[in-house]
């Protein structure tokens, strides 16, 4: 069976009408589609969160885990089936915020993981609390006179701790969403892509409108030119820009275990029998 | 007939090489052996010790008295003399430090200098190994097999060694030459010299775990040190987590996606994991989780052993799902019930753990080799024709048991997991009677998990007046105070248990009733077994034993304790 | 005589806003009230709905049957058209939807198109309380108050919704006026409208708290916006942490240089904190932390209520030490004892957990102005001249609370707390004795808080022949249930717990001698408090009465299980 | 009292002899000396390794925490007394592997904290595994094919993520690195020193030697020129700058609350009847 991006649609979402988040289900369906990958080829692990409910909304495998631990049962089932392209997907507080750890150890470790982050600045689920990413001066119920700290800056962060590929999309331009998704999917290790996404109910600051007109597609002329590559990611304010700022690709985790070699471990067989002779060494 | 060695000095000064030679070599001319390890947390300086035991029959635990001492440092002496038998002795180097005047145990063996002269510093260890050869009576052909498996490919070094052995070997000859009798050998010598740690990972590795993400913590890191190496010939994933969260998690997706996964560490390291053990919980991936446990809270004595994670391990963890609880015991069993772990992890679909402490993990035995054929590797996954069509990954069954498939297997059919509550296919809910649906299919599994649970092990007097109840790693110690009670005329048994929970109650329970007095004897403050059983079956336990220093028990003291409540 | 109202609609729609416009008002008026949410974990959509019971005396529940509901959306009508009585009413928009044909309890009201009149859609809330007030037989005049005080300063905003109001008002007017019959009001209003959370912040800010650091989540994040509300008026910092490790951590440094700390978390996050528990028990730093709960396991029904951590709570943390768990029972409880929590965290130096849950949490009531005069601050630091000189943060005492000085408070001192085992300095030691004196010397401050511990509070027929059981947010929906089993002719007695641990047993003991059944009365599966009773007493509670599917009890289920079992 | 550098010496170290953590310890008693602040207005971090015993050999007050979570205490601690020296010291597994995200947040949170990071590349308390900042290639007991992870760079992490203060240290050059403690403590914000330090039992790559011939001293003409700081703190192999790479103040979260103005909170007198007016608002 051909799957047409409809085919992986699934259920009825509980996010908000006009969310950017269906415009990215929608840019993952076409590019799964596009891709040629069937619903039990890919598995989808995600965290907590609006955006971490992508995995019901979507018909291919899901590991809906913990808040902010997505990353690592997603490096667990690489180890057990590296025939499965795995997914990683969740919002910015669930990514960069409780996630912190995993995402800058996982940026290190360089597992064939493509990571889709819904960064709308905010914290949806709980009702806008300040994310991460919050734009200083954000009002919410918890930071009362406006968000203080400076925003996280992933796409720079992952530069600094050797990602292989970097990018940056926004939700409202679907195709060029599409494009770089099947680009991060097909990317051997890891790869980010920071989306930027409105939330209608509570980022009143970084709304559609308000990306719609700072975006635009600078020209990357050498994808490997680190340099070029943290100039445009530490891009923000007026100008946004949007593209795969960087894309180099280096050994990934899988590439470095032995064990990893040949058919996937879940397929391998295995008889106590047969490793008998592990405790002669006592002997 | 028994032998009692003590080897103590400074964190640093390689005791452990010679307690390995030393044991290896003996339980190879066929002694039974215990050997333990006190060490403190730190890399260099102050005063670590090993006891080795020799005995007849099987040594299940050490004693205090000693009857070879080997003093690396002065401090070494001055602390265990006073344990050291009249007719002891004293291995130290007299160029390091002299005896006082009125001490005529001595051994002095030039250590350094006999070392420096066989080829360098490093190997005074082994010219102290070949005193206490000589001190025993042995030979040191023996020692110096092993020494050419140790240094095999490493030219001249196995030959340097055994130049060290023997000047050590000759030296003390002119002190005592077999001084101490050993007790009669078996003829074989074909038993194993292993460590609680090593048994574990040999477990897992031939229970079929192929992935275990760990963050080093003692006293679980033996594990991941013997699995790390045996990567390397084994189709097995050894993965240094950046943190304990994500080694639970990543273990949990490894699992998911169909191999058996693992994880280990200790209390504060396990503290970091039980949002993940409720996430086994209601997403049903199986997981076998060892806790190590030392002495807490926080970061405690790091070293050291205590026997105080019990109920938190049962109750980890937010809300409410089926888990097993599983103990350490003796090596010997160990073996077969971490394999039993696996099982039970792939059977119920549920988080198993396996409590192990310090005074398990480190303590080296010699075992009869183990019998893999005894051992079980079953998945319980679904094959493509046995399994309701469409795959929902919680169908609703008899059993709670959901039939398992793994993501990929299965073309056209996908498996979702979820963290929230959900319904049979893995999508989110919120309703109430979609709740209590899987609330109770999940609990279900409990009935049968229980039924699966090992009674305590009885040993001692078929028909005791005095009962001491024990779990874990104070199998052997109980079993020494056992013998000696009876030997002192008190009609003595033993329940002790390797499961845990859901707690067995049937031996407990006839047992309870029959006998006169009962002891809990736990190495910790809280008595956290009784309380358990009070949980449990509403039965007390009157009588408590409690360790709670960080050591482990002596049969001495479990002999005393009971004796003084007379 | 009472009248029960159910809004409901979609997520968005605003049923907040009207149940707190009515709420206020009602309370104003004099009414005694509560008023429960019932919603999903989404923003928009879905199916929301809450309840508001006005009963004479003092209604502690909410009930099923419906009086006036106001229908948000058509889905709103079918839910719960069972429950509506036979003599109640439907306020709905008839251009969003119409009811069917044989249904003539309609009150139909353009609440969009008399808002859009009025000056915008957002005030078709406002149309909505009007209706609503007409149909009780109210004036408009104290909303009119209250949305001038709602919104002071923004000029038309209070006029325009008045507008509305009246438009409402109005137009139900022409359906029944006064249909419902109010109960007797109080004479002067003077009651607080304050749900769980505010009530927990509240009382933290007046027991001198000045840190909270948390990470959001549901239910407790209520706590956290009420602080961070006030940390504009008083001196009062609200932290968000990264994660809740953090959050833990922070709050202990805070506390540990001399101020009150809080943290509060539901299950998942607290599972985060454990090791911070530990490390609180360890280092003897006080701690007050608020654990709300939510249906678990994992991430579970974020939004809806359970008591299952219980066990978890009084276990977590490796290793073992002291804590206090007291819980959230009625509003009027809630604010002393949180009160309490904080003092008995500073005078035994030892964390203090406050278990509350969603349907706590979420609840408004009216309730009595709280007494200030009431409230204890008492820091247990030590004086200049009232400590024994050199300071040693773990001196040895016969309490087991060693004297707490500041960082910074006396010159020359310095003030050390240490994670590892340690001596009187908080120097890092291993030794054996110092251990057993240090877990000793924790320990024994178990004694004394066991004495701070109320006994649980007794309700019902003097001489009861069944007993139900209970602790936390049940409170309410027990005492309605006895009253109802009362008026049955049964002789009943609730006892009901808010200190949980160390577990206060007299009065439970003394009353399950006297009793003929007893039931403990349960929202979670496993039964914890009578498996906790079980642990501390040996004593079996027969009757189990409990509910897991994340919605609270009725007083009606209580009866009928009740009845059934006879 | 006047404290000299010896007062501050306390107890009996479980370093092993030649360990650089001891000239670190010897440099900050000189730092803290020179800076005149006395014990009890000092108070020292920590986490759990061997650098983290640092609390028991300093004459200072002390919170040996958790590990990794060292930060968190120390940012708690200024929220009470501002009026504290607070220092956080740890190791580089303590600091940038379990510790890794209150390190990434707290550089946002900008607390004025200096950070001293005990860098032996190694986890030494738990007998030699690979920490975030081991060379590829090291051998352990757990890392038996050697180390693959590229090594995590703490400087241009922290400079990415917003740090006001960025220097590298050795212990081996112990006058340059008491300046540069002073510095970072009188620094007003968040200061990080990563030290490099031999562990001579368990790191047998970068040790002392291997150190000492790489380490200069560039010249660094404008410690706020970020781009120039960033070059710097990704020079790592032949050749090891060492220096203040950035300094830039920036407001501090002490600053941002106005809970903090004034006296310490610990030391503001409270009495409940005071905030009996809260409860009004209910009415
Ligand atoms: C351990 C834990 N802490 C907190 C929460 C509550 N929580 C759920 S989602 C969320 C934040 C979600 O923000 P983000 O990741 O940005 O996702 P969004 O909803 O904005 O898509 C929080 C704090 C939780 N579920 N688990
Ligand atoms: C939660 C937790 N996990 C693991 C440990 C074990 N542990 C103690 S120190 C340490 C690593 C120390 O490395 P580093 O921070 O680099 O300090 P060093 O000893 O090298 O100075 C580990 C893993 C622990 N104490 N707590
Ligand atoms: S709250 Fe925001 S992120 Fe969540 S579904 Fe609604 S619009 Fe989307
Ligand atoms: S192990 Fe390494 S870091 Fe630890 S004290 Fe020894 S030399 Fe120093
Ligand atoms: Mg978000
Ligand atoms: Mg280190």
């Amino acid at each position: 069976m051909i799957y047409k991006a409809d085919d992986y649609m699934l259920g009825e979402t509980a996010w908000c009408p006009g969310c950017g988040n269906f415009a990215i289900r929608g840019a993952l369906a076409a590019a799964l589609s596009a891709l040629d990958l069937k619903p039990h080829q890919v598995l989808i692990c995600s965290g907590i969160g609006q955006a971490a409910k992508i995995p019901h909304y979507l018909r291919v495998n899901g590991f809906n885990g913990l808040h902010g631990r997505a990353l690592s049962p997603a490096v667990g089932a690489r180890v057990a089936n590296k025939n499965l392209k795995v997914i990683v997907e969740s919002g910015d507080g669930d990514s960069y915020g409780e996630g912190g750890n995993h995402f800058i150890h996982n940026i290190r470790r360089n597992p064939d993981i493509a990571h889709f982050v819904h960064d709308n600045q905010v914290y949806g689920l709980t009702k806008g609390q300040a994310s991460p990413t919050s734009e200083p001066g954000m009002k919410t119920g918890v930071q009362v006179d406006g968000v203080v700290l400076p925003p996280l800056n992933p796409l720079s962060l992952a530069l600094v701790l050797g990602a292989g590929f970097v990018a940056r999309c926004f939700s409202g331009e679907k195709e060029h969403l599409q494009e770089t998704m099947e680009a991060a999917i097909e990317f051997p290790g890891y790869a980010l892509i920071d989306i930027l996404q409105p939330c209608i109910s509570f980022n009143k600051i970084n709304t559609w409108g308000w990306y719609k007109k700072r975006i635009y597609y600078p020209e990357i002329n050498d994808p490997q030119d680190w340099m070029a590559a943290m100039e445009l990611s530490r891009q923000w304010g007026d100008k946004i820009p949007l593209g795969i700022f960087y894309s180099s690709p280096r050994p990934t985790f899988e590439s470095s275990s032995r064990a990893l070699e040949g058919e996937p471990l879940s397929l391998k067989p295995f008889d106590p029998l047969q490793v008998a002779e592990v405790q002669d060494e006592f002997l | 007939m028994e032998v009692n060695i003590l080897v103590g000095g400074a964190a640093g000064q390689g005791m452990e090489t010679i307690m390995n030679l030393l044991g290896k070599s003996l339980v190879r001319e066929g002694c039974g052996l215990i050997y333990t390890k006190d060490y403190m947390s730190r890399v260099r300086g102050g005063h670590n010790f090993s006891r080795l035991r020799i005995a007849s029959g099987k040594p299940w635990a050490i004693v205090e008295s000693i009857d070879i001492m080997v003093a690396l440092n002065e401090e070494t002496y001055y602390h265990h003399r006073d344990n050291l038998a009249p007719s002891g002795r004293v291995i130290f180097d007299p160029r390091s430090f002299s005896l006082p005047e009125d001490e005529n145990r001595g051994v002095p063996v030039e250590l350094q200098k006999l070392a420096e002269e066989a080829g360098g510093k490093v190997m005074a260890n082994t010219v102290a190994v070949g005193a206490l050869l000589v001190l025993m009576g042995l030979q040191t052909s023996t020692v110096e097999d092993l020494l050419h498996d140790t240094f095999a490919g490493k030219e001249g070094v196995a030959e340097k060694n055994i130049v060290a052995l023997k000047a050590g070997f000759d030296a003390a000859a002119q002190f005592c030459s077999a001084c101490f009798d050993l007790p009669p050998r078996n003829e074989d010598g074909n038993k194993l010299f292993i460590d609680g740690n090593q048994v574990l990972g040999m477990a897992a590795l031939a229970s079929g775990c192929r992935f275990l993400s760990a963050y080093p913590m003692t006293p679980s890191t033996g594990v991941m040190n013997y699995l790390a190496g045996k990567s390397k010939d084994y189709p097995l994933v050894v993965e240094q987590a950046e943190d304990e969260i994500a080694a639970i998690n990543m273990a949990l997706g490894a699992s998911y996606t169909g191999i058996r996964a693992l994880t280990c560490t200790s209390g504060g390291g396990f503290s970091l994991m039980v949002e993940g053990v409720s996430l086994a919980g209601m997403t049903e991936i199986p997981l076998v989780i060892i806790v190590a446990m030392r002495p807490g809270p926080a970061t405690g004595l790091p070293t050291r052993t205590e026997q105080a994670d019990l109920e938190f391990v049962i109750h980890s963890g937010h809300g409410e799902f089926p888990r097993a609880v599983l103990s350490a015991t003796s090596h010997e069993d160990a073996f077969y019930r971490l394999n039993k772990a696996f099982e039970l992890a792939d059977r119920y679909q549920t988080p198993v753990f396996f409590l192990s402490d310090q005074n398990f993990a480190d303590t080296h035995r010699s075992v009869e080799p183990f019998d893999f054929d005894r051992l079980s590797y079953n998945r319980f996954i679904a094959e493509e024709n046995g399994y309701e069509k469409p795959y929902k990954r919680y169908r609703n069954t008899e059993s709670g048991i959901s039939p398992r498939a793994l993501p990929g297997q299965f073309e056209g059919e996908v498996v979702l997991v979820d963290s929230d509550e959900h319904d049979e296919n893995g999508n989110i809910i919120e309703d109430a009677s979609t709740r209590r649906l899987m609330v109770e299919k999940r609990m279900r599994k409990l009935a049968s998990l229980a039924e699966e649970m090992d009674e305590p092990d009885f040993y001692g007097d078929p028909h005791p007046e005095l009962l001491l109840i024990g779990w874990g790693s104070t199998y052997g110690v109980l079993r020494e105070a056992v013998d000696a009670l009876i030997t002192l005329g008190t009609k003595t048994g033993m329940l002790h248990f390797s499961d845990l929970w859901p707690l067995p109650q049937k031996r407990l329970k006839n047992l309870l009733a029959e006998v006169e007095r009962s002891y809990c004897l736990e190495n910790n403050a809280g008595g956290q077994l009784a309380a358990l059983i009070r949980r449990e079956t509403g039965l007390s336990i009157k009588g408590s034993i409690i360790k709670y220093d960080g050591r482990p028990f002596l049969a001495r003291e479990i002999v005393e304790e009971v004796k003084n409540d007379l």
